[in-house]
């Protein structure tokens, strides 16, 4: 069976509403317009107006009583119609739902999700299209999740809403209206995936490539690519940017001797950069050859179709990185 | 020219200030002025939702037809050393300010003759050398900008003002409260200009705001609602308000208006609202209609000679589309130009930086 | 018990509702009991400004001295299924929620057996048994915080409300008004308690906001100002609010009251404000001191009496800190404590990854 | 001539007001408080209300009150009171300030500096002790400075006012009192720092540490440590986290063949990460030995003065993570 990103995260948010009262959804257009996005379609009239609540373009306001609703004990899930809007909201996000349950010695746990597409979508420039991946995953107390199938769309979200502590759930616009195919098991009401751990989505022998959201079909799409040029990639789907999965990266690493990072964010301090320090930290002699890292380039997102188009790894990126990586030569082109 | 005196649609609603007369003065050459205006104006976002459909501008697309009174009547206040900032829906606002159809639709289409050079697109024009300053798509935010830039105009003792202009689900952002108040310590001449349209994306105002009444938003600082369809009510206000605010801080005027269009091109604009709700206020309030009618009545010009004007504005509008197609796509230095105003030769990365990279001069 | 009635020292001025009465019921024991809990609370900052000097606690310290009848006039309206959030002038609302002496100077000497186990501080106080809920060291950045508390509270149906408190430095903020609005949107039991100690830090309250009528902030809303000197105006105000909010949704209640001690530690608190201010407030509108007059007035104790229970606050205070400098300081285990409630057995570093590390549960 | 880096800060601003009348002071206690940490005393006085400014607590209304002063063509200093409370407008200095000259295609730069005390502190506790050096140095639009010396605070915060970009200068409220030697030439009203370059602190043979703020005195303490065994640390100063000064980096570990990362913040996605990949990418073949990196726990900042240093970096942090890059033994501790 095939299932796009959008029914499974409409999947995912009716199951778990209908098997706790305590989740409710709120946010900018959640309700009556179905979500700007329509992730929320037909909740509003399954769940009624207590349940799915339309907020005003206030994001530090109902982020805090969101949060708030969460320390007397319920499971609000707040829905950012973009994750750029999030940083109106940002220090409610760290200091208010990441810090509370340290500083209170355990007293005041935060089980929320914050969700809403991250990062690039089409045409939309510099203000709409910051990834924030790596700048909630610097931060303890927070766990940040990033899907890209449909399954892993389902079984994240379903296990961040039931998570007792803080989650940030990174979608990605333009996922959500591709298809992927599930299992059986998948659909089943009571999956769910397990928060920290990796997917290797494709095994290989050559050469590891990190990628998450939108990047990991890419990264599959390259692997492609290079194994028809004898490169063996193996793709892992991160999933989980915090707690990141060091071992299953380490041991891919330790196997292929190679690593090639891909994100769609700005490289500087990116996931890219705390992968390769890890393996570095864990796997230094295991290396074969220098990390290669993919990742936006590091300029504000431009409109013109062609200068986005090189604001953010394509394919041909990651294929010419990993043939770098396995020592295949490549050409050097001029710098632009 | 010869002076008329014409009445506004409805009087001024006033919060802590008198209101102006609603007698507005102006000439059959204004008249004639504002109606061409707003019908080019008319005419590019329609250009622009074809545009669109024919997939050439790509993205958020938000099209202001239905407000042009709004932007055309405060230009008829203000000179361009007075300062706009608006939100996305920025097109007709910078044609307002001097800007060009063609570096519109180039921009749109994102290409190198755009007033951005094709890296800002629709919702970040700007042209600072007429006082106008974007294009900003946070909601909200350009509201502490629009007061910032206030403040530089106080700061320098230009004795010129700054209108900023935000949604009426803009109206609800605590920032709007936060600058608000220090403009009003600091008596910064910022005159806060809430588009009503009465529609947040797809929630009715009254859904988003306990308090609707935004001219009175903040309560301390005095405010106006102006019928936003009514050009000369529109401009009289805008008059009003820079007098005021260069001798006592900021004020709000809440302009009374309508977008025809869905909030943005993936919005059909319809299941928020009843079509009839839409064709009432194109029948009964439509704010070229409104001009035309003033402008038959006065003997001004016929109705031959209004259709002339808007087949010219067609005319002009297609040119400038054909024109803005012949621009050039951005060329890849571009992505690296602008980061930085003075970059100290580091080198910046494009998305494989051992293949693509540049030195930032 | 007898039953007095008692007038409120000034009336309640209000906005866009009906005050409550000036004439308030209390009995002797209740008056006592503010006696005894105002008497604690003014010899715990004592003690914690010697502490604060002796450096057994460490950076800031906000302390409450002079606003003590707002914690406990509060408590006097309302139960602990009520909720409470406020600011990182927490001390002795957490002590009014039923928190003790010893949690309290352990959790600002850093010890395990604090209320937060030596991990919060001064600004993190909790205690959610008894719906206390912080402590945040963010300004304003309770409000939207405990007008969750209220959605909570009305999602569940519980027919409590929330206090949230915030000073007049705070009331400028624009999450106040983001947090009110959709609290009156959505008709929520959350009842704004703005703690107008007439300063920010050094800035006076009219030179931080153009309107310092805070119990009319939103405008829209209901409120009250109420004199939060007086333990019985406050109490009044409190049941009011409470009633208010639990049939109409939220409610402001501007308590005008005043801080003794500098804003924390750092700040002597008289750059700002003349020494004569000051101990004109001590003299004439001293929370504690118009308690003793009526419990002296009303021949309920005897100065000796009330001279003894304040020799007694001062033990038990002695003995608290005593107490509380034999906890231990936490366990170095503690640094990776409570980050999460669920760690799913992943590592979390030390600043020497290779040297320290731990294993979340 | 001795000056403590409050005083280096206040002459830097006074000189920059003094040069040019569009400089002016915004922020919380600013003018008539004279500054929290009493950067700003006496600008007041000799500037007047209309060049400095004392502001309500609202970050995101006066934060983004100075950035459209800046596209006005003025020359604002936004002081934030901590670095903690610029996320409450952080949208601001990355949408409306970073972003604004690429959207504009150079029409609306934004000469302005947003600066205070950043990182931990003492006793402050996890809402008031976060370190933004990462988050602000993956922005492309901004640059980041972060001064140690007092040489450093005049330099680059002189520099950062006559910059035509926006820098977000980080300083640390525990060196404000410091006091540190200062040249004739850095006390001249014409002198500044280069941006985005580095300073070698300490030139050195067998491995190089790089910090910033507060923690190059660490690494420099911990350096005279490891000479005492026969260790030669050539100590780094970044200055400048955003350009990052690559080349003086790797050079550097291209001579010492080992390297040491310092910072106080959080490890994820942090500045050393960076660093390491930077290092990886440019001068694999150069590294002898893993690269150690030395950040601050990862967890919200406690309280308590135990656990608080454990929290963040001690110099023998440094002087056991370096001696572990030159292959000195050193005995395992039990997890914590
Ligand atoms: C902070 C923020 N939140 C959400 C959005 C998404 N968004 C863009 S426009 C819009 C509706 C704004 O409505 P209004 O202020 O009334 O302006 P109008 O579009 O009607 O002109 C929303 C929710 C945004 N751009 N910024
Ligand atoms: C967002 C934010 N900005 C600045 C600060 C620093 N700060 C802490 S308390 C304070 C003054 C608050 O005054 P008020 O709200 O009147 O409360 P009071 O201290 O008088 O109880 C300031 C500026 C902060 N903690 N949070
Ligand atoms: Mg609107
Ligand atoms: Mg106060």
């Amino acid at each position: 069976k095939e299932m796009t990103v959008r029914e499974a995260l409409n999947s995912a948010l009716d199951e778990e509403m209908s098997a706790d009262p305590k989740v409710f959804l709120m946010g900018e257009e959640v309700g009556e317009y179905q979500g700007a996005y329509k992730i929320s379609k037909g909740l509003l009239e399954k769940y009624g107006p207590e349940r799915v609540l339309d907020t005003p373009i206030t994001e530090a306001g109902f982020t805090g009583i969101g949060i708030g609703a969460a320390y007397y004990g319920l499971r609000p899930v707040v829905e950012f119609m973009t994750f750029n809007f999030s940083m109106q909201a940002i220090d409610h996000i760290i200091n208010s739902a990441a810090k509370s349950n340290y500083m209170s010695a355990g007293q005041l746990s935060v089980p929320m999700v914050f969700r809403g597409p991250n990062g690039a979508a089409a045409g939309v420039g510099a203000q709409h299209s910051q990834c924030y991946a790596s700048w909630y995953a610097s931060c303890p107390g927070l766990k940040v999740l990033s899907p890209y199938s449909s399954e892993d769309a389902r079984g994240l979200l379903k296990a961040a809403i039931r998570d007792p502590d803080p989650v940030v759930f990174l979608e990605n616009e333009l996922l959500y209206g591709e298809s992927f195919p599930v299992s059986a098991e998948a659909l089943d009401s009571s999956f769910t995936l397990p928060i920290g751990k990796a997917k290797i989505e494709r095994e290989g022998k050559h050469v590891t490539i990190t990628a998450f959201s939108k990047m990991v079909g890419y990264a599959l799409k390259a692997a492609d690519i290079l194994s028809k040029e004898g490169i063996s990639a193996e793709v892992i789907n991160l999933r989980s940017i915090r707690p990141l999965d060091r071992n299953t990266i380490n041991a891919s690493v330790r196997k292929t001797n190679r690593l090639v990072t891909v994100e769609e964010g700005f490289p500087q301090h990116g996931v890219g950069a705390e992968i390769c320090t890890s393996v570095i930290e864990e796997s230094f002699e295991y290396l074969d050859a220098p990390v290669e890292r993919i990742a936006g380039a590091d300029v504000p997102m431009p409109y013109a179709a062609n200068l986005e188009r090189m604001a953010v790894p394509q394919i041909e990126d990651i294929v010419r990185a990993a043939k770098r990586a396995c020592y295949r030569s490549v050409p050097m082109a001029a710098a632009a | 020219d010869e002076v008329l005196t014409i009445e506004t649609s409805v009087p001024f609603t006033s919060h802590k200030c008198e209101p102006p007369s609603r007698s507005v003065q102006t000439t059959p050459k204004e008249l004639m002025g504002f109606f061409q205006d707003m019908a080019l104006m008319r005419r590019m976002e329609i250009a622009a939702d074809s545009l669109y459909k024919a997939k050439l501008i790509r993205g958020f697309c938000h099209l202001y037809d239905g407000q042009e009174a709004v932007a055309v009547g405060m230009e008829a206040a203000i000179t361009r050393k007075d300062c706009i900032i608006t939100a996305y829906r920025d097109h007709c606002i910078y044609l307002g300010r001097g800007g060009t159809l063609v570096e519109s639709f180039a921009e749109l289409m994102g290409r190198t003759g755009g007033c951005s050079k094709g890296k800002g697109g629709s919702m970040h024009f700007y042209k600072k050398e007429n006082g106008f300053y974007g294009g900003h798509g946070i909601v909200g935010a350009q509201i502490p900008l629009g007061c910032g830039l206030a403040f530089g105009q106080k700061y320098t003792k230009d004795e010129t003002v700054t209108f900023t202009l935000y949604g009426d689900g803009a109206a609800n952002q605590g920032q709007l409260f936060e600058a608000l108040n220090i403009a009003a310590l600091w008596d910064l001449p910022a005159i806060l200009v809430c588009e009503n349209n009465h529609y947040g994306m797809g929630t009715a105002e009254w859904r988003a705001a306990k308090s609707p009444a935004y001219y009175k938003r903040g309560d301390y600082v005095p405010g106006l609602k102006v019928d936003g369809m009514d050009v000369l009510a529109v401009k009289q206000a805008c008059l009003f308000a820079k007098e005021h605010a260069l001798k006592n801080g900021p004020i709000i005027l809440e302009m009374d208006t309508y977008r025809y269009h869905g909030h943005s091109m993936s919005d059909p604009g319809s299941t928020y609202r009843t079509r009839d709700e839409i064709s009432g206020v194109r029948q009964e309030r439509d704010p070229l209609e409104r001009v035309r009618k003033l402008i038959l009545g006065n003997d001004i010009a016929t109705v031959a000679e209004l259709k002339d004007i808007e087949k010219q504005a067609k005319k002009e509008v297609d040119e400038a589309i054909a024109k803005a197609k012949e621009s050039p796509m951005p060329d890849p230095s571009g992505l690296f130009s602008d980061v930085y105003v003075k970059g100290y030769g580091t080198e910046a990365f494009g998305a494989d930086r051992k293949e693509v990279k540049s030195v930032l001069p």
